[in-house]
C-alpha cells in the first residue's frame, strides 16, 4: 500500500489527528488526550492493523514533551510513527497503552523513568532502572552535580 | 482483535516464597536479577529487576558528536558491536542524503554476518553451559575465537571495533580479509557436526528443550519479541528481509522461521542461521568489489538537519531501533536506541510461568539476553 | 592358575605373625588397628586429590585445554595446593542456620564414604572387612551420605541449599533400587554377597561376559543409577549450578565445602570400584577361555594394577558423561527412574534368574 | 502395542543419540593436538600482536627524540571521554616570536576507550597505536601517561616547496 | 579383620573430619562484616521465611521408594539362595516381581510418577 493510500486510510479513522509524511514514516500527531483512543485505532486498522509497537519513547522540548510511538503492522511491513505532545511539563500525565501493546508497559516504565511522564492506568509504574529518590535524567533540565562532569564543549 | 489482549499477569501473595536469581548468578549472563516465586520447583511468577548497569548512554550521546556516539554504542550489545555501530551510521547517512561507497555496504554486510556468527556462536555455548553441559562452552570459544582473530587482524580490537564511521569505514581492511573469511567458513561448516552430536541431537537436550516456554506469534508480536527469538515463534521479523538496509536486497539468504514457538524452535533458527551466515559469507566475499573507496566525503563536522530519524537493523538478538531527534546542531537532541533485548527479557514471565525453575533457565538462554543492552 | 606372587595375604599375614610374636595379643591387634586406620587415611586423602586432580585433567582435555600446569609438574600439586588453600580459609557461621545440623552434615558424608571403602576388595588378599553380606553392608552405608546432603541443605537457612537437598533427596533413593536390582543379578549369578567370593566367581571370566548380554544391561543400569547416586553430571541436579548456584553445600566454606567435594569423588570411586569388583572381575586378570598363553601373560600384571585399571575405566566413564551431556531436569530425572531404569532392571533381573537356574551362562 | 514399541524405541533413539554425542568428546580427548590453550607468560617471546591492535595511544618519536605534535588540540576535542589533556607552553623559536607548543600531552588510559577518533583526527599524523597490552598497575594513576618523551621537540616541517 | 574394625572406621572418619574443622578454624583467619553471615541468595536479602512447607513432589517418591525398598531388602537373602533352592525359588520370585510390577504400574497409572 502506498503511504498516501495509508496516510487517507488513518486520516478517516483518526479525524482529529494530524497526518502527514514526515522525513521518512508517515507521521500522526494527536493531542494527549486522544493518544488512547488513536492508538486503538490504529491497532486495530482495517486491512494493516498495526500490531507490532516497536518502539515508544519520548523527548523533552523544555517547553513540552513529545511521545513518539513507532510502530509496524506485521501484515503489511509499514511503519507509522504516533506522536503527541504533552504541554503541562511539571505534572505530564498521559492515558497508558499498555493495555494495546503489552510491550508499552515495559517502555512506558523506562519513559517514567526517565522522563517523569506518568502513564494513566497503567498497572505497575515503577521506575526501571534507577532509585526512587533520583530525578528524571533525560529532561533537559536535569542537573546532577555529583555524578556527572560537564565537558568544555 | 484487540478483545484477547495479551497480557503480562502477576499475581502477588504475601504468603510467596520468593527466591532472588541474580545479580550474582551463573545463569543470568550479566547482572539481571529475577525475582522468582517459588511453588516447590514451580515457577509462580518472574520479575526482572534491570538497571544495574545502566550508564545513561542516551543522555550521554546528547553531549556528542556523531562520530563520537560510535564509540558508545558498541557497548550497549557489546556482541553485535558492530551493527549497533551500522545502526547510528546508517541513520546519520540517510539523514544528510549520503551515498556510501558499495564496497563499504559490503564490507559492513560481511561484518554483520561474522559478528552475527561469533554472536550465535557465544550463545551456543552459554546455552549448553546453562542446561549444564560445560563443555560446549569451550568448543564455541574455541571456533569464535577464529572470527575475533579476523577482526582484530582489520580493526585492532577483538570486541568493540569502532569500526564504523557516519560515511564509510575507519580504515580499509586488511589485504587478507577476505581469505581469512573463507578459510574460516571452510574450518566452521566441519565443526558444525559437532554442534549438531553434540547438542542438537542429544535426547536430554530434546527433553529440556522441546515444548518448554511455547510462545505463540502473537505473544511475540504483542511483546515486541524480535530476532531469532521472535522467529522460532514465526513471527517473520527479520529487518534484513522486512527493510532492507545495506546490500541486503542484492542477497540470496532466507529467513529462518520456526512455527512451534518454544526453547528448542529459538535454538534451531540460531543454527540455521549460523548456516545461513556462512553462505551469506561466501557470497559478500564473491560479490564483494576488491577495489574503492572505504569512506565516503564527509563534512569534518557533521550535521544533521532539523527533524526526525529512525533507522532500523537487526543485530544478533534482534531490531535495534536508533531514534534521532535533531535540531540541525552538531550534537542530536534526542538519541533512543530501541533495543532488541528490552522486549525479549520481559516475555520471560509470560513464557516461565508453571514451567519449573530449571526450564526458566533454560528459557532466559534461549532468549540469549545480553544485559548492557537492555540497561544501556 | 593364578601366580600368587602378588598376593598381599603373604604380607599381611606376615606383619599380623610378627606383631603377636612380639607383644601380647591386644596389643598386636590394637596396633594393627592402627596400621590400617592410618593406612586408609592416607589412602583416602591421596586418593581424593587424585581424583580431583584427574577429573581436572580429563576435562580439560576434553574441551581442548590444558588443565592445571602451574603447581609442579604437569600441575601435579594443584589439587594439594588447593586443599591447602582451603584449610586456610575462614569457616563462616551462618546466621540463622541450624548450627548443630549444619556442623554435623560434613561428618555424616564423610562418615558414609569411608566406611563403605573399608569393604572393598583393593587386591588379592588385601580387604579391610570381608564381610559375607558385603554388598549389602556396602549399599548400606554408602546410602547413608543422603542424610549428609538434606541435613546440608536443610540447616543452610538458604533457599538454593533447601531446594537442592530436597532434590538430591528424592534423586537419590529413587536411583537406589536400580543400583539394588542391577547389583542383585550379579548376586543371583554369583550365588554370594561376599565380594571376596565374587571377585572369585569371575576367575575364569568376569559376569558381564560370562551374563551375556543381559549382564552387559545390567551394567549399563547400574552404571546410570550409580552416576545419579552419586550426584554427578548429568544428573547433578542437587548442585546444578545454572539454576542453584551450588545447591546444598551453597553456604559451606573453607573445609567444609572440601568435604562435601572430597565425598562426592570418594563416592564416584566407590561405585566404580562396586561396579568393577561386581562386573569386572575386580582383582581377577582377563582370562579369555583356552587361551594358555595369554592367561598366563595376564597373570603376570598384578592384581592391584587390574583392579585400579578397572576401577579407573569406570570413573573415565563417568566423567566421559559428566563431560559431554546436558543436565537432565528433576521430572525426566524421575522419569528416567521409576518408567525406564526400574521397569527395565525388574526384567532384567527375573531373567538373568531363570539363566542363572538354568546354567546358561559360561 | 505401538505404546510398548515407542517405549523402546525411544530408548535406542535416545541411547545412540547419547552416543553420538560421547564420541563427539570421546574423539577431542583422544586428540590432544587440538588444544588450543595459550600459555600466556611463557610464550611472551612468540606473541606476536596485528600490526593494528590497539594497545594504547602513542607518539611516534624518530631518532633525533622528535614528534610531530604542534599542539593544536584537536584530539582534546573529538576525545568522547577526556582521556586526552593537552598542556601547551609559548615558546620564542629562532625568529624570537613567541609560538604555542606542547608542553604536555597527557594521555589518561584508563579512561580510553579505544575508539580511534583522535588517531583518526590529528592533522599532523602525531599519534598512533603501540602494541603493548599489558597495562595491569598496582595504581590507578600509573594509567595517565605523557605521550611526547621528556626533552623531545616538534619536527621541523619540510620546507615548504 | 572382623566386623569390630568398623568402630574403627568410623572413629577414624570423625578424626579426619573432627581434626581438619579443628586445625582449618585454629590457622584460618577471621573477620566481622554484618553482610557476611547472611545466607546467599545472589547478593539481595531473603525475603520471608526459608524452612516452610515445602513441595509435596518430593515425598511423594520417597513413599514409592519406601515400599520398593524394602522389598529389595528381602530380594537378597533370595539372590543368595536361588540357584541352590532351584526352579520353586525361581516361580516364587517371578510371582513376586509381578506383583512389585503391578505396584509399579498402579502408581504409575495413578500418576503418582507425575511431577506436581
Amino acid at each position: 500500500m502506498e503511504n498516501t493510500e495509508l496516510m487517507e486510510l488513518i486520516t478517516k479513522v483518526i479525524p482529529y489527528g494530524t497526518v502527514s509524511q514526515g522525513s521518512q514514516y508517515p507521521e500522526v500527531i494527536v493531542p494527549a488526550g486522544k493518544l488512547h483512543d488513536a492508538a486503538e485505532q490504529l491497532r486495530n486498522l482495517e486491512g494493516q492493523p498495526f500490531d507490532y509497537l516497536i518502539n515508544m519513547t519520548a523527548a523533552d522540548f523544555t517547553d513540552k514533551f513529545t511521545v513518539y510511538y513507532h510502530m509496524e503492522s506485521t501484515q503489511a511491513h509499514n511503519l507509522v510513527v504516533l506522536k503527541a505532545d504533552i504541554a503541562d511539563r511539571d505534572n505530564a500525565v498521559v492515558e497508558t497503552v499498555s493495555d494495546i501493546w503489552v510491550t508499552a508497559e515495559f517502555f512506558e516504565r523506562e519513559v517514567f523513568d526517565l522522563f517523569g511522564i506518568r502513564f494513566k492506568n497503567h498497572p505497575d509504574l515503577r521506575r526501571l532502572f534507577l532509585e526512587d529518590d533520583y530525578g528524571f535524567p533525560l529532561r533537559k533540565d536535569f542537573k546532577d552535580e555529583v555524578n556527572i562532569i560537564e565537558l568544555p564543549n | 482483535m484487540s478483545k484477547d489482549v495479551i497480557k503480562n499477569i502477576i499475581v502477588k501473595d504475601d504468603e510467596d516464597y520468593i527466591i532472588n536469581m541474580g545479580p550474582q548468578h551463573p545463569s543470568t549472563h550479566g547482572v539481571l536479577r529475577l525475582e522468582v516465586c517459588l511453588n516447590g520447583e514451580i515457577v509462580k511468577y518472574v520479575i526482572p529487576h534491570i538497571g544495574y548497569i545502566h550508564r545513561g548512554i542516551e543522555k550521554m550521546c546528547e553531549a556528542d558528536t556523531y562520530k563520537q556516539i560510535i564509540h558508545l554504542t558498541d557497548r550497549m550489545d557489546y556482541l553485535s558491536a558492530h551493527m549497533n555501530n551500522e545502526a547510528v551510521c546508517l541513520a546519520v547517512e540517510n539523514a544528510l542524503q549520503v551515498e556510501v561507497p558499495e564496497r563499504v555496504q559490503y564490507i559492513r554486510a560481511i561484518l554483520d554476518e561474522l559478528n552475527r556468527l561469533a554472536s550465535h556462536q557465544l550463545w551456543w555455548s552459554a546455552f549448553g553451559m546453562d542446561l549444564g553441559a560445560l563443555t560446549t562452552f569451550f568448543y564455541g570459544l574455541r571456533d569464535r575465537e577464529k572470527i575475533l582473530a579476523i577482526f582484530e587482524e582489520s580493526f585492532g580490537s577483538r570486541l568493540l571495533h569502532s569500526f564504523n564511521t557516519p560515511g564509510g569505514l575507519m580504515h580499509d581492511v586488511h589485504p587478507n580479509f577476505q581469505k581469512h573469511i573463507l578459510e574460516f567458513v571452510k574450518y566452521f561448516r566441519k565443526k558444525l557436526p559437532d554442534y549438531k552430536n553434540l547438542l542438537t541431537d542429544n535426547v536430554i537436550f530434546h527433553n529440556r528443550t522441546k515444548g518448554v516456554g511455547v510462545m505463540s506469534p502473537e505473544t511475540a508480536i504483542a511483546f515486541g519479541v524480535t530476532g531469532p527469538s521472535g522467529r522460532g515463534s514465526g513471527f517473520a521479523c527479520d529487518v534484513r528481509k522486512v527493510a532492507p538496509y545495506g546490500v541486503y536486497d542484492q542477497l540470496d539468504f532466507k529467513q529462518v522461521l520456526y512455527s512451534e514457538g518454544d526453547s528448542f524452535a529459538r535454538y534451531q533458527v540460531r543454527m540455521d542461521e549460523m548456516e545461513e551466515s556462512l553462505n551469506l559469507l561466501e557470497q559478500l566475499v564473491a560479490k564483494m568489489p576488491s577495489e574503492g573507496d572505504f569512506t565516503a566525503k564527509m563534512k569534518p563536522i557533521i550535521k544533521l538537519p532539523e527533524g526526525e530519524y529512525y533507522e532500523r537493523v537487526e543485530t544478533a538478538r534482534g531490531e535495534l531501533g536508533v531514534f534521532i531527534v535533531s535540531k540541525g546542531e552538531k550534537y542530536p537532541y534526542r538519541m533512543r536506541f530501541r533495543s532488541p533485548n528490552f522486549s525479549n527479557l520481559f516475555v520471560l514471565n509470560t513464557l516461565s510461568k508453571g514451567l519449573k525453575i530449571a526450564d526458566l533457565v533454560a528459557i532466559s538462554g534461549s532468549l540469549d539476553l545480553v544485559l548492557p543492552d537492555i540497561d544501556r | 592358575m593364578i601366580l600368587d606372587i602378588y598376593s598381599f595375604s603373604t604380607l599381611t599375614g606376615a606383619i599380623d605373625k610378627g606383631l603377636n610374636s612380639a607383644m601380647a595379643p591386644w596389643l598386636a591387634t590394637l596396633l594393627e588397628f592402627v596400621i590400617v586406620g592410618v593406612v586408609f587415611l592416607i589412602f583416602y586423602a591421596l586418593l581424593g586429590l587424585f581424583l580431583v586432580y584427574l577429573e581436572r585433567k580429563v576435562c580439560a582435555v576434553i574441551q581442548n585445554r590444558i588443565g592445571p600446569n602451574r603447581v609442579g609438574k604437569w600441575g601435579l600439586l594443584q589439587t594439594i595446593a588447593d586443599l591447602i588453600k582451603l584449610l586456610m580459609k575462614e569457616l563462616i557461621p551462618i546466621k540463622n542456620a541450624d548450627g548443630f545440623l549444619f556442623n554435623l552434615a560434613p561428618f555424616i558424608v564423610i562418615i558414609a564414604s569411608f566406611m563403605a571403602i573399608a569393604a572393598l576388595p583393593f587386591a588379592k588378599g588385601l580387604q579391610a572387612m570381608d564381610f559375607n553380606i558385603g554388598i549389602f553392608y556396602v549399599m548400606a552405608v554408602s546410602s547413608l551420605g543422603v542424610i549428609g546432603i538434606l541435613l546440608a541443605g536443610w540447616s543452610s537457612n538458604s533457599k538454593y541449599s533447601l531446594i537442592g537437598a530436597m532434590r538430591s533427596g528424592a534423586q537419590i533413593i529413587s536411583y537406589e533400587l536400580s543400583v539394588g536390582l542391577s547389583l542383585l543379578s550379579i548376586v543371583i549369578l554369583s550365588g554370594s554377597m561376599q565380594l571376596s567370593t565374587i571377585v572369585q566367581s569371575q576367575a575364569d571370566g568376569w559376569w558381564i561376559f560370562k551374563g551375556h548380554i543381559l549382564a552387559f544391561i545390567s551394567f549399563v543400569i547400574f552404571l546410570i543409577a550409580s552416576t545419579a547416586e552419586t550426584n554427578r553430571g548429568p544428573f547433578d541436579l542437587a548442585e546444578a549450578e545454572s539454576e542453584l548456584t551450588a545447591g546444598f553445600h551453597t553456604e559451606y566454606s573453607g573445609i567444609k565445602f572440601a568435604f562435601f567435594f572430597l565425598a562426592e569423588y570418594m563416592n564416584m570411586f566407590i561405585v566404580a570400584a562396586i561396579g568393577a569388583t561386581l562386573f569386572l572381575g575386580g582383582w581377577m586378570p582377563l582370562h579369555i577361555g583356552h587361551w594358555q598363553e595369554f592367561n598366563n601373560i595376564m597373570d603376570y600384571i598384578p592384581s592391584v594394577v587390574w583392579f585400579f585399571g578397572k576401577t579407573f575405566f569406570v570413573i573415565y566413564l563417568i566423567m566421559w558423561f559428566k563431560w559431554t551431556f546436558p543436565r537432565l531436569r528433576i521430572d525426566q530425572l524421575l522419569n528416567l527412574e521409576w518408567k525406564y531404569l526400574l521397569p527395565l532392571s525388574l526384567i532384567n533381573t527375573v531373567l538373568i534368574a531363570f539363566i542363572a537356574l538354568m546354567g546358561w551362562y559360561f | 502395542m505401538n505404546s510398548v514399541f515407542k517405549y523402546f524405541a525411544d530408548i535406542v533413539s535416545g541411547v545412540r543419540s547419547l552416543c553420538a554425542g560421547m564420541r563427539v568428546t570421546g574423539k577431542y580427548f583422544l586428540s590432544p593436538g587440538e588444544i588450543v590453550t595459550e600459555q600466556y607468560p611463557e610464550n611472551r617471546a612468540t606473541l606476536k600482536m596485528e600490526d593494528r591492535f590497539k594497545g594504547e595511544v602513542i607518539m611516534t618519536h624518530d631518532e633525533n627524540n622528535q614528534h610531530n605534535c604542534n599542539g593544536c588540540g584537536i584530539c582534546e576535542l573529538n576525545c568522547p571521554n577526556g582521556a586526552i589533556e593537552i598542556i601547551t607552553k609559548k615558546e620564542a623559536d629562532e625568529t624570537g616570536k613567541l609560538v604555542r607548543s606542547i608542553d604536555k600531552h597527557v594521555y589518561h588510559l584508563s579512561m580510553c576507550t579505544f575508539c580511534e577518533l583522535c588517531i583518526k583526527s590529528c592533522p599532523s599524523n602525531a599519534l598512533e597505536w603501540g602494541q603493548n597490552f599489558e597495562h595491569a598497575v598496582f595504581d590507578r594513576s600509573k594509567l595517565t601517561k605523557v605521550l611526547n618523551q621528556p626533552g623531545s621537540t616538534i619536527k621541523k616541517k619540510e620546507a615548504k616547496s | 579383620m572382623s566386623s569390630e574394625s568398623l568402630v574403627l572406621f568410623f572413629v577414624l572418619a570423625l578424626v579426619l573430619v573432627g581434626g581438619a574443622i579443628v586445625f582449618s578454624s585454629l590457622v584460618a583467619p577471621r573477620s566481622f562484616n554484618h553482610e557476611k553471615f547472611e545466607p546467599y541468595e545472589c547478593g539481595i536479602p531473603t525475603e520471608g521465611p526459608t524452612w516452610i512447607q515445602f513441595s509435596v513432589g518430593y515425598y511423594l517418591f520417597a513413599i514409592i521408594y519406601l515400599v520398593f525398598d524394602v522389598e529389595t531388602v528381602f530380594l537378597f537373602p533370595w539372590a543368595d539362595v536361588m540357584k541352590a533352592v532351584g526352579m520353586r525359588a525361581f516361580i516364587e520370585i517371578v510371582v513376586f516381581f509381578f506383583i512389585l510390577g503391578l505396584g509399579l504400574l498402579y502408581a504409575w497409572k495413578k500418576g503418582a510418577l507425575k511431577w506436581v
